[in-house]
């Protein structure tokens, strides 16, 4: 472990010293700071991601010991994780205040899952993998608990866990497998297994699972609705974006170099996968009233087609499904920023019914989420859409237009239920009980952010060229 | 040579200037700008048709066809919009603009009280130049725009009171029936366009001989236009719609529904010589349809009270004699009976509008009786009229109705034998129908109210004034054209085949002018016959009063048979209507509703939430559920890839 | 040909600009009067940039002319790339022309207070959808085909009838649905492009999946991907029934634009996309089409006829008489004997699209008339208003006729070349398309006489009034329109000659 | 010999693994647990994992599954409720739980696997000591997870701090004006005798 | 070898079933989960055997690591859940599903 490349782990390094100093800032200034832990953390974020994109490099890829790999990839993914997780921070600053847990603990631990997640996007062998991915979804367990949330979040936060914990077990029990087969926890020992195929390939179906478990992919997908409905918006907004990136970036690892060579065998089940996550997710994000819950099942759908992305990679590139990854994350970003601006002491912006006549009490919110709802719902000139159209050209390219027809057609379906919102916003009227928009439930800088966020979705569907153009240095 | 370009303007923009200045100024210009602008728009028409027929006449002047501008360059073919100015059309053109005008006129007094006066005077200027636009067109498209325009013209007429029901019903059932006519029309203007690749008329003749090598091709075109032309000369069974077109004001009837649009039929058919020529099948249907058209709807106007669907029917039945001399390739002689029809319709109509407004708007002939005490100049012109009609000798009719006759018997079309008895025998029943709308309104004891009876006077001087020049033509203009007529006044715009060609051979034979042919008659049958009418006529309906009631005791059957007029409409009403409606209704609440919305659309999407309804019973909220799954999930996915894929 | 204005990118982006920025100043309520007359002078000079650009067009040219080409998405090989010929002017210009009538017209038909984003509303999708006639990029194109539908779905959604919900999602799903075809379809050809050796920009240029050599059994997979898509649009039987809920439950400025403008997005993908693009598929397919556009006339002119909304009856008949263009497309591909005549039937498609957007924008704008003024659409609740309002009996009857294809009217032109055109496939066709001029009366006329005509019987009609100076301006200028385009259709055809000829060349081949 | 002590290791720690979640009280199923990673640290012994099977016992069975007995007899769970009845799913439970092995089984017996096919380097690591050589590895190859699992730890300990921690109860100071403003009235509450 | 690999299966299929054959005790379902990691181990440790391979051990040595934090987090959840509900019957956690 050279000079050189310890520089290069600086975004992980200086991001777990702060996450410490955090905590003991807290445990001595916080009740005389209010505020200092989550300056620290924003100042934290803030400096990991411009480390992140420092390292970025268009020559250089640096390996430590065949298990942590520095490249173009993760300082972008690393770098785009930061821009995330500041948004979460600036959006929800107000929200965790007034339900009081504005402390030390939550950033700190909001930290360290994001090490873990900027672990998982440089992570070269399955050790360190394993070890990233508990690093990042064991404070969010706690996160949930953290926020005492309609008393519900004990119940989301126990299911996020047993099923999280198969999910680990299963991703371990698959790579002791694929440790059997190659007698290497590296990625890269897996091309040249010979004999001891099934073994191999059982351990890597196995893995597949468990981060398709991870992603929420039908059918494994049922916690993900339970956690997003049981967790403060501000949590479910942490749930629903980074991970994605996070879990998109191991895949990417694991797919193009451990399994890369044997990319027939698995594309299938990716693809089987996706397929299924589309359908039954588009399914039933309809009958749901609830709109987390909702925008859970929509994640689903959404998981389904960057798992279809990935599916084709092998021969069309991984451009497609993380460019979708990317824009999912802040499409779902906007969506939760937004409900979150519903929000009120005491009051969770929860039912879609809340969003009744929303036009009216808020024209310029109603028209944000207006235009997230039409981005996730893939409809142009909105971002969402040529993350869609990416993907399904790689189908296509591969041959599968009828699996692109097929997604597409769900894909439609879900267009219905992201059309309600929209229906209930915008053509019936008000509720009885006004809405929070008036209540200041996040800061001012919270609040130019989500509308930056949010009109950035339509932005970057007239240039959708630049994100195309970051993707594509990941890759270079 | 005189260009004659800037004259075929004149008379075909006269009246639309009209038409457009009484429509969209009418409320600025007041009634009598109005009438004026229009009468006098129409008076040049007239006269600039008059001159130019005098012309032709004279032989001062050669056919002309000449293209204005190309309406739509398509597909390599030039659509234009132009004139054909031959015998032919110049005479329609000045027996339509004398007819008009002369309507015009009636209608300042006739319309006096309405409120619609000047939409009333747009319309028959612009009627007026649809019409002339239909007899002046070189073209396909030209026709079919003419015929679609005075098709329309007759709706907006005909439901001039829109505010009557009947009248509504009436004008839509006209454009209705009309329409069905235009199918037919259509297709055959389509398949001649696909035969000929063009069309203008003078290249489609041209090349006539070419599709009757195929006789589908020369059948479907003809039988066709036949279609079309039945649908608006009312021929049975697409004549339904005329007599509920009496609807329309009185005058309208005289200028539409007797002397133009109803013969635009007769004169398209006429016009279409040469392709007619060449199919048989086509000029037999035409024969036995006109003579089936004569002789019912003869029958059908006996009983009729009404005295202008009296008139209305007499018009189907001459219209019949029109079609049956054009079967019989006489066609000549049907635009020679369409000449003499028109004047001496038109005046039985306007008498009729006289005599309805003297009597504030009673039209039935059981309510009139003895009127030629009050109404001398009215009873004088319908006299001259009915004698016109029913052939007289010496009068207009006579000649025209006459010519028909033995040119029938003479033709060698298929079913001529048939159509000869029947158009003899048709004489008769006109001579009956025509004396008892004589007899019953103006002679007989008067059977209106008192009240009505001592306002009784003559018409106004507008109205008179039309109804005696419109005589003098029903008496002279058949002894002046039948001569010309005969001897091949027409020229190229009418051919006809050799083997068909009956006027020739009347000429030849039978013809030695007009007089000789008034001499002649007396010793022919179908003066006869016409004469036997009118003593029928008399002894039931001035002599023995009660004869039609005994008649009718007698047949009772055959009388309700022609009340319900041979069961059209009824059979319309009761078969068609309800066909098409069901059926409509069934493709909309059966088709779309039920099947395409209910099932598809909306059944789609039922299972979609049905579906949803099931995955979110399926997330039961009990972990072992999800595990369960999970793990049967996980299962089917390892043994599908390890076992159901044959790998290994 | 140099041309230092990009006017086809001003033509599209002006309006959705001024309707952004009016949306945005809505909040301002001094500048309300202002702003709807801003709407107006940036109607009018799309209009006469578009009048501009007609002017300097060459009609014999197929060509794209005003062509723009701009880097948008090279790495995915997608251009920001305009150009006019003669098939997408024409609707362009019907797309201005009949947004203006609805801006013209639409202050009486809602409230004060909503005038300005309904006018805004109006700006947008008229840029978008003029954006989608000029796109020369396949998946431009698509995106303007889709992003027209979010202000649409907005608009019928905020200003709609009471069952505006249900209208709504059934259209958009419906169209979403189709055109998810679509879009799959042209990443099939893109991907032959770049197998037949196409690179960077040119793989989703329409001209360039226009000269792809596809195999049959390709062509007729992307034949019924693509003609779903645009199926849907015309609409042809049996995906129409989207169109009599939208039609209907739309504000009426909504309903004059989906007829007028959104349906013929359908007819003119037909022939950008399908025909060009997969001629032999379109050979081989077209009795099935010809047959539905027959069902479509026939079928639909029945239906039409037992409604008693005014609104869902213009929109059947706004069906059956889409149906005439797709027959007249697919008709040209049975002409046995002379196929150089063929063009006859594209272009009495194209004369039937834009007559078709004249004539049902009348019509709508009739009912919107009388909606605004008693508020119901049942034709039952009406009658006799002939009496009360005499001038707009007059325009309705002129509309009316237009509908059931009077020669003079715009509605004549269009059915009279593709019933000639099809005769010249079969004589049965031209039979069953006829059979409208019977069906149209019925329908048209028959309501029309329920509703106009009578005698006054209730009270609500006996006060009404008759058109205002906005609502005759508008309708005078439809019916000038109308009847240019009935009376001397020539120019029009002259205008899309040579994008017409070229296109029967390039189906039909040089026979 | 070893075979034998396999088996019989193995067949313990199955039934165990078994009792613990077919047994209807909590404790007994920490027990069992405890048993099951007994015996199978064990069988570890025969794998050359010494220390590890040691680590196994050590911290597991002293200090999780002693933290796990702690949690059961800390919550005053009322066991009657828990009585894990098997229901009328469980046959169907079972049978996948078996087709799952079965189809885990079968795949990885395709592949003809047996010990020596790649020497025995473990047995004379294991002479040397094992601890040493993974410990080795473990400071050197793996620092960096190492710091990650000592993060791993920390949040752990975080989190279960946060999970728990119910904030700083109120110290019992007295309060001299609450108790001189105390009313009789409202803390003596009369009982009627019937 | 295979039995060893076979008995790490059962292992396996035991944890796995524990998850939803018990339906009513959460702490069972944590148990179930050590069951899995277990297995997981058994196989590290087995197959660090066949290929004289200490990383495997290593690996077993950071997976107890993480087993251990688990089940620290998973008991503190129980707690919870406890504190909040008064049980910890799974039946009982149904209030968020559909």
């Amino acid at each position: 472990m050279g000079k050189a490349n310890l520089i290069l782990m600086l975004p992980e390094i200086f991001l777990a010293c702060m996450a410490l100093l955090v905590l003991m800032v807290g445990v001595f200034w916080e009740h005389k700071l209010r505020y200092i832990t989550y300056r620290l953390s924003i100042f934290t974020v803030f400096v990991t991601g411009i480390f992140a994109i420092g390292t970025y490099s268009e020559s250089m890829q640096a390996v430590i010991n065949n298990s942590y790999l520095m490249d173009n990839f993760s300082a972008i993914l690393k770098f785009i994780l930061c821009i995330l997780m500041l948004c979460i921070f600036l959006y929800s600053k107000v929200y965790i205040d007034i339900r009081k847990f504005l402390h030390a603990e939550f950033f700190a631990l909001s930290l360290f899952s994001l090490l873990g997640m900027m672990v998982l996007t440089s992570a070269a062998d399955f050790l360190t993998m394993f070890l990233g991915l508990e690093l990042f979804v064991l404070p969010l367990y706690a996160t949930i608990v953290m926020v005492k949330h309609q008393g519900r979040y004990a119940e989301a936060a126990i299911k996020y866990f047993i099923i999280g914990s198969l999910g680990a077990g299963l991703l371990l029990y698959g790579i002791s497998l694929v440790y059997g087969a190659t007698g290497s926890f590296d990625f890269s020992a897996v091309s040249g297994v010979q004999d001891l195929q099934h073994i191999l390939q059982l351990g890597m179906i196995l893995i597949l699972l468990g981060i398709a478990l991870e992603f929420g992919a039908v059918p494994f997908h049922m916690w993900l609705p339970d956690v997003y409905e049981g967790s403060a918006t501000a949590v479910t907004m942490l749930i629903g974006t980074l991970p994605k990136i996070a879990i998109f970036a191991i895949a990417y690892r694991v797919l193009s170099l451990a399994f890369g060579d044997v990319a027939l065998y698995w594309q299938q089940v990716i693809l089987i996968l996706g397929l299924l996550s589309v359908i039954i997710g588009n399914i039933a994000a309809i009958a749901q009233y609830n709109i987390k819950r909702m925008l859970a099942y929509s994640t689903i759908g959404h998981v389904g087609f960057i798992l279809l992305g990935i599916a084709v990679a092998p021969q069309q590139g991984y451009l497609a499904p993380l460019f979708y990854t990317i824009i999912y994350a802040f499409m779902a970003l906007a969506a939760f920023a937004l409900i979150m601006r519903l929000t009120a002491q005491g009051f969770e912006a929860e039912n879609i019914e809340d969003f009744r006549g929303l036009n009216r009490h808020a024209p310029w919110l109603a028209f944000l989420m207006l235009l997230t709802m039409f981005a996730l719902a893939g409809v142009p000139p909105l971002v969402g859409f040529y993350a869609k159209f990416l993907i399904l050209q790689n189908m296509v390219a591969n041959g599968l237009s009828w699996a692109a027809i097929l997604a597409l057609i769900f894909a439609v379906i879900g267009t219905f239920y992201y059309l309600r919102v929209v229906k209930v916003m915008y053509f019936e009227e008000p509720s009885a009980h006004p809405h929070a928009v008036a209540v200041a439930n996040m800061s001012f800088v919270g609040r130019s952010i989500v509308f930056i966020n949010a009109l950035a979705l339509l932005a970057l569907g007239v240039i959708p060229g630049l994100i195309v153009d970051i993707c594509l240095k990941a890759f270079r | 040579m005189y260009d004659i370009k800037p004259l075929a303007i004149i008379i075909i923009i006269s009246p639309l200037l009209g038409a457009i200045m009484t429509g969209l100024f009418g409320k600025a210009l007041g009634k009598r700008n109005s009438h004026l602008i229009a009468c006098g728009l129409m008076t040049i028409s007239f006269a600039a048709s008059c001159y130019l027929l005098y012309g032709f006449l004279q032989g001062k002047y050669q056919p002309w066809n000449r293209y204005l501008y190309t309406w739509a360059n398509s597909g390599g073919i030039n659509i234009g919009v132009g004139f054909l100015l031959d015998n032919l059309s110049v005479l329609m053109v000045a027996v339509v603009n004398f007819v008009s005008l002369m309507v015009h006129v009636y209608s300042i007094g006739y319309m006096h009280d309405d409120p619609g006066y000047q939409r009333f005077f747009c319309y028959i200027s612009l009627f007026t130049f649809a019409m002339l636009t239909l007899v002046m067109a070189n073209n396909f498209m030209q026709l079919f725009f003419g015929w679609e325009g005075v098709g329309v013209l007759s709706y907006l007429l005909i439901g001039f009171w829109f505010d009557r029901p009947s009248a509504t019903f009436a004008n839509l059932k006209a454009f209705l029936v009309n329409r069905v006519g235009d199918v037919g029309f259509i297709v055959a203007i389509a398949a001649v366009l696909n035969y000929t690749g063009s069309l203008d008329y003078t290249s489609v003749f041209a090349q006539a001989s070419n599709i009757a090598a195929n006789s589908n091709a020369i059948n479907l075109i003809c039988i066709g236009l036949f279609i079309g032309a039945a649908a608006k000369s009312a021929q049975i069974p697409l004549h339904v719609w005329l007599p509920d077109s009496m609807e329309g004001p009185t005058p309208i009837s005289a200028l539409i529904h007797a002397a133009t649009m109803v013969t635009a039929g007769v004169f398209m058919i006429a016009r279409m010589s040469p392709l007619f020529e060449y199919s048989e099948m086509a000029l037999t249907i035409i024969l036995i349809i006109g003579a089936l058209t004569t002789f019912m709807m003869g029958l059908v106007a006996i009983v009729q009270t009404d005295i202008k669907r009296i008139i209305a029917y007499s018009t189907l039945s001459q219209l019949g004699y029109m079609v049956v001399a054009l079967g019989a390739s006489a066609y000549a002689a049907g635009i020679l009976h369409l000449v003499t029809h028109a004047f001496f319709k038109s005046i039985l109509f306007l008498a009729a509008g006289s005599v309805i407004i003297a009597l504030h708007h009673e039209q039935d002939i059981m309510q009139m009786g003895n009127l030629r005490r009050y109404m001398p100049i009215t009873f004088a012109a319908m006299l001259i009229g009915i004698l016109s009609m029913i052939g007289l000798p010496g009068m207009a009719g006579f000649y025209s109705k006459d010519l028909i006759i033995e040119t029938v018997a003479m033709s060698k079309v298929p079913g001529a034998t048939f159509a000869y008895y029947i158009v003899l025998f048709s004489v008769f029943i006109t001579a009956i129908y025509s004396f008892r709308l004589l007899f019953l309104v103006f002679y007989t004891d008067a059977r209106m109210s008192q009240d009505i009876q001592q306002h009784l006077h003559e018409s106004p001087k507008v109205i008179t004034i039309p109804l005696l020049l419109l005589s003098i033509p029903a008496i002279i203009s058949g002894g002046i054209l039948i001569s010309q007529v005969v001897h091949g006044f027409f020229g190229s715009a009418i051919f006809v085949l050799p083997q068909h060609d009956v006027i020739s051979e009347f000429a030849v034979h039978d013809f030695s002018g007009a007089l000789n042919m008034f001499l002649h008659s007396f010793t022919s049958l179908p003066v006869y016959f016409a004469l036997a009418g009118g003593v029928a006529a008399w002894l039931c309906y001035i002599k023995l009063p009660d004869m039609p009631n005994r008649i009718i005791k007698f047949n009772s059957r055959l009388y309700l048979l022609l009340i319900d007029k041979f069961g059209f409409d009824k059979f319309n009403a009761v078969v068609i209507v309800p066909i098409v409606n069901s059926i409509a209704n069934i493709c909309s609440n059966f088709g779309d509703k039920t099947c395409i919305d209910g099932v598809v659309v909306n059944g789609s999407a039922r299972v979609v939430v049905k579906t949803s309804g099931l995955l979110r019973r399926l997330q039961s909220g009990y972990l072992y559920n999800y595990t369960f799954m999970m793990i049967a999930g996980l299962f089917v996915i390892l043994l599908w890839f390890f076992v159901l894929r044959k790998f290994g | 040909m140099n041309y230092s204005l990009p006017l086809l990118s001003i033509i599209i982006w002006l309006p959705v600009f001024s309707g952004g920025m009016i949306i945005l100043a809505t909040k301002l309520q001094g500048l309300s009067i202002a702003l709807r007359y801003l709407a107006i002078i940036v109607e009018l000079l799309t209009l006469m940039i578009l009048s501009y650009v007609v002017w300097q067009f060459h009609g014999d040219m197929w060509q794209m002319q005003f062509a723009e080409h701009y880097k948008w998405l090279p790495n995915l090989g997608i251009e920001y790339a305009l150009g006019v010929d003669g098939f997408s002017l024409p609707l362009a210009f019907l797309t201005a022309f009949m947004t203006l009538l609805v801006l013209i017209i639409a202050p009486t038909q809602v409230a004060p207070k909503d005038i300005n984003p309904f006018y805004a509303i109006f700006l947008i999708m008229q840029g978008l959808m003029t954006g989608v006639f000029f796109a020369t990029d396949a998946i431009l194109f698509y995106v303007f085909f889709e992003a027209m539908m979010i202000p649409m779905f907005i608009l019928i959604g905020l200003w709609g009838g009471e069952n505006r919900v249900y209208a709504t999602f059934k259209f958009i799903l419906y169209t979403f649905i189709g055109s998810l075809f679509l879009l799959v379809a042209l990443l099939y050809l893109h991907f032959v492009a770049i197998n037949a050796g196409y690179t960077g920009v040119q793989t989703f240029a329409i001209d360039t999946l226009q000269h792809l050599t596809l195999s049959t059994t390709e062509q007729k997979y992307l034949f019924w991907a693509m003609l779903f898509a645009f199926a849907v649009k015309v609409p042809m039987w049996p995906v129409h029934t989207w169109l009599p809920d939208a039609h209907t439950e739309a504000p009426t400025g909504g309903s004059v634009i989906l007829a007028a403008i959104t349906l013929k997005i359908g007819g003119y993908g037909m022939l950008r996309f399908l025909l060009p693009m997969v001629p032999e598929a379109c050979a081989a397919f077209a009795t099935t089409i010809i047959v539905l556009s027959l069902i479509a006339i026939v079928y639909i002119g029945l239906v039409a006829i037992v409604q008693n909304d005014m609104k869902k009856l213009i929109a059947y008949s706004s069906i059956a008489h889409m149906g005439f263009v797709t027959l007249g497309i697919f008709a040209i591909f049975q002409i046995h004997s002379a196929t150089n005549t063929a063009g006859m039937g594209i272009d009495g498609a194209m004369i039937q699209m834009i007559s078709h957007g004249f004539i049902s924008g009348g019509l709508f704008l009739c009912v919107g008339v009388l909606y605004s003024r008693l508020h119901t659409r049942k034709i039952s609740d009406y009658g006799g208003v002939a009496n009360t309002m005499p001038v707009f009996a007059a325009f309705f009857m002129l509309f009316a006729l237009a509908n059931v294809g009077l020669p003079g009217t715009s509605g004549f032109v269009g059915e009279f070349l593709i019933i000639l055109t099809s005769f010249k496939a079969s004589a049965w066709y031209t039979f069953f398309a006829a059979i409208l001029f019977v069906l149209g009366v019925a329908y048209t006329l028959l309501m029309y006489k329920r509703v106009m005509y009578g005698a006054v019987t209730k009270n609500s009609i006996a006060t009404l009034t008759d058109l205002g100076s906005a609502e005759k301006l508008a309708f005078v200028l439809l019916t000038i329109a109308i009847l240019i385009l009935g009376i001397w259709p020539n120019p029009l055809l002259q205008l899309m000659r040579g994008t017409s000829d070229h296109l029967v060349l390039q189906v039909l081949g040089s026979n | 010999m070893e075979y034998a002590f396999f088996l019989i290791f193995a067949a313990v720690a199955l039934i165990a693994a078994a009792m613990v979640i077919l047994s209807r009280n909590p404790v007994r199923a920490v027990l069992f647990l405890i048993l099951c990673f007994f015996a199978t640290a064990a069988t570890w012994l025969m794998l050359n994992a010494e220390f590890l099977a040691i680590t196994l016992v050590l911290v597991y069975v002293g200090a999780v599954m002693v933290l796990f007995l702690f949690v059961v007899m800390m919550l005053d769970i009322d066991f009657a409720i828990l009585r894990a009845k098997l229901t009328r799913w469980s046959p169907i439970g079972l049978a996948l739980a078996i087709a799952v092995f079965a189809l885990i089984a079968e795949i990885i017996e395709k592949d003809q696997i047996a010990f020596g096919q790649h020497g025995d380097e473990l047995s004379k690591i294991a002479e040397t000591g094992n601890a040493a050589k993974l410990g080795e590895i473990v400071f050197t190859n793996y620092l960096l997870q190492f710091e990650l699992a000592g993060i791993l730890l920390l949040v752990a300990i975080i989190a279960a701090i946060v999970l728990i921690y119910r904030g700083p109860r109120s110290r019992k100071l007295q309060s001299i004006p609450k108790q001189i403003a105390a009313d009789p009235k409202t803390r003596v509450h009369l009982v009627s005798g019937d | 070898m295979l039995q060893y690999l076979i008995f790490s299966a059962i292992l396996f299929a035991i944890g796995l079933s524990g998850l939803f054959i018990n339906r009513k005790n959460i702490i069972v379902l944590l148990m179930s989960i050590e069951i899995i990691l277990l297995a997981a181990n058994t196989n590290l440790v087995i197959f660090a055997k066949y290929w004289g391979d200490i990383t495997g051990q290593a690996f077993v040595f950071f997976v107890m690591t993480v087993a251990a934090a688990e089940a620290a987090i998973g008991l503190a959840l129980v707690v919870l859940v406890f504190r909040d509900k008064q049980t910890i019957n799974i039946q009982d956690l149904d209030q968020l599903k559909g």
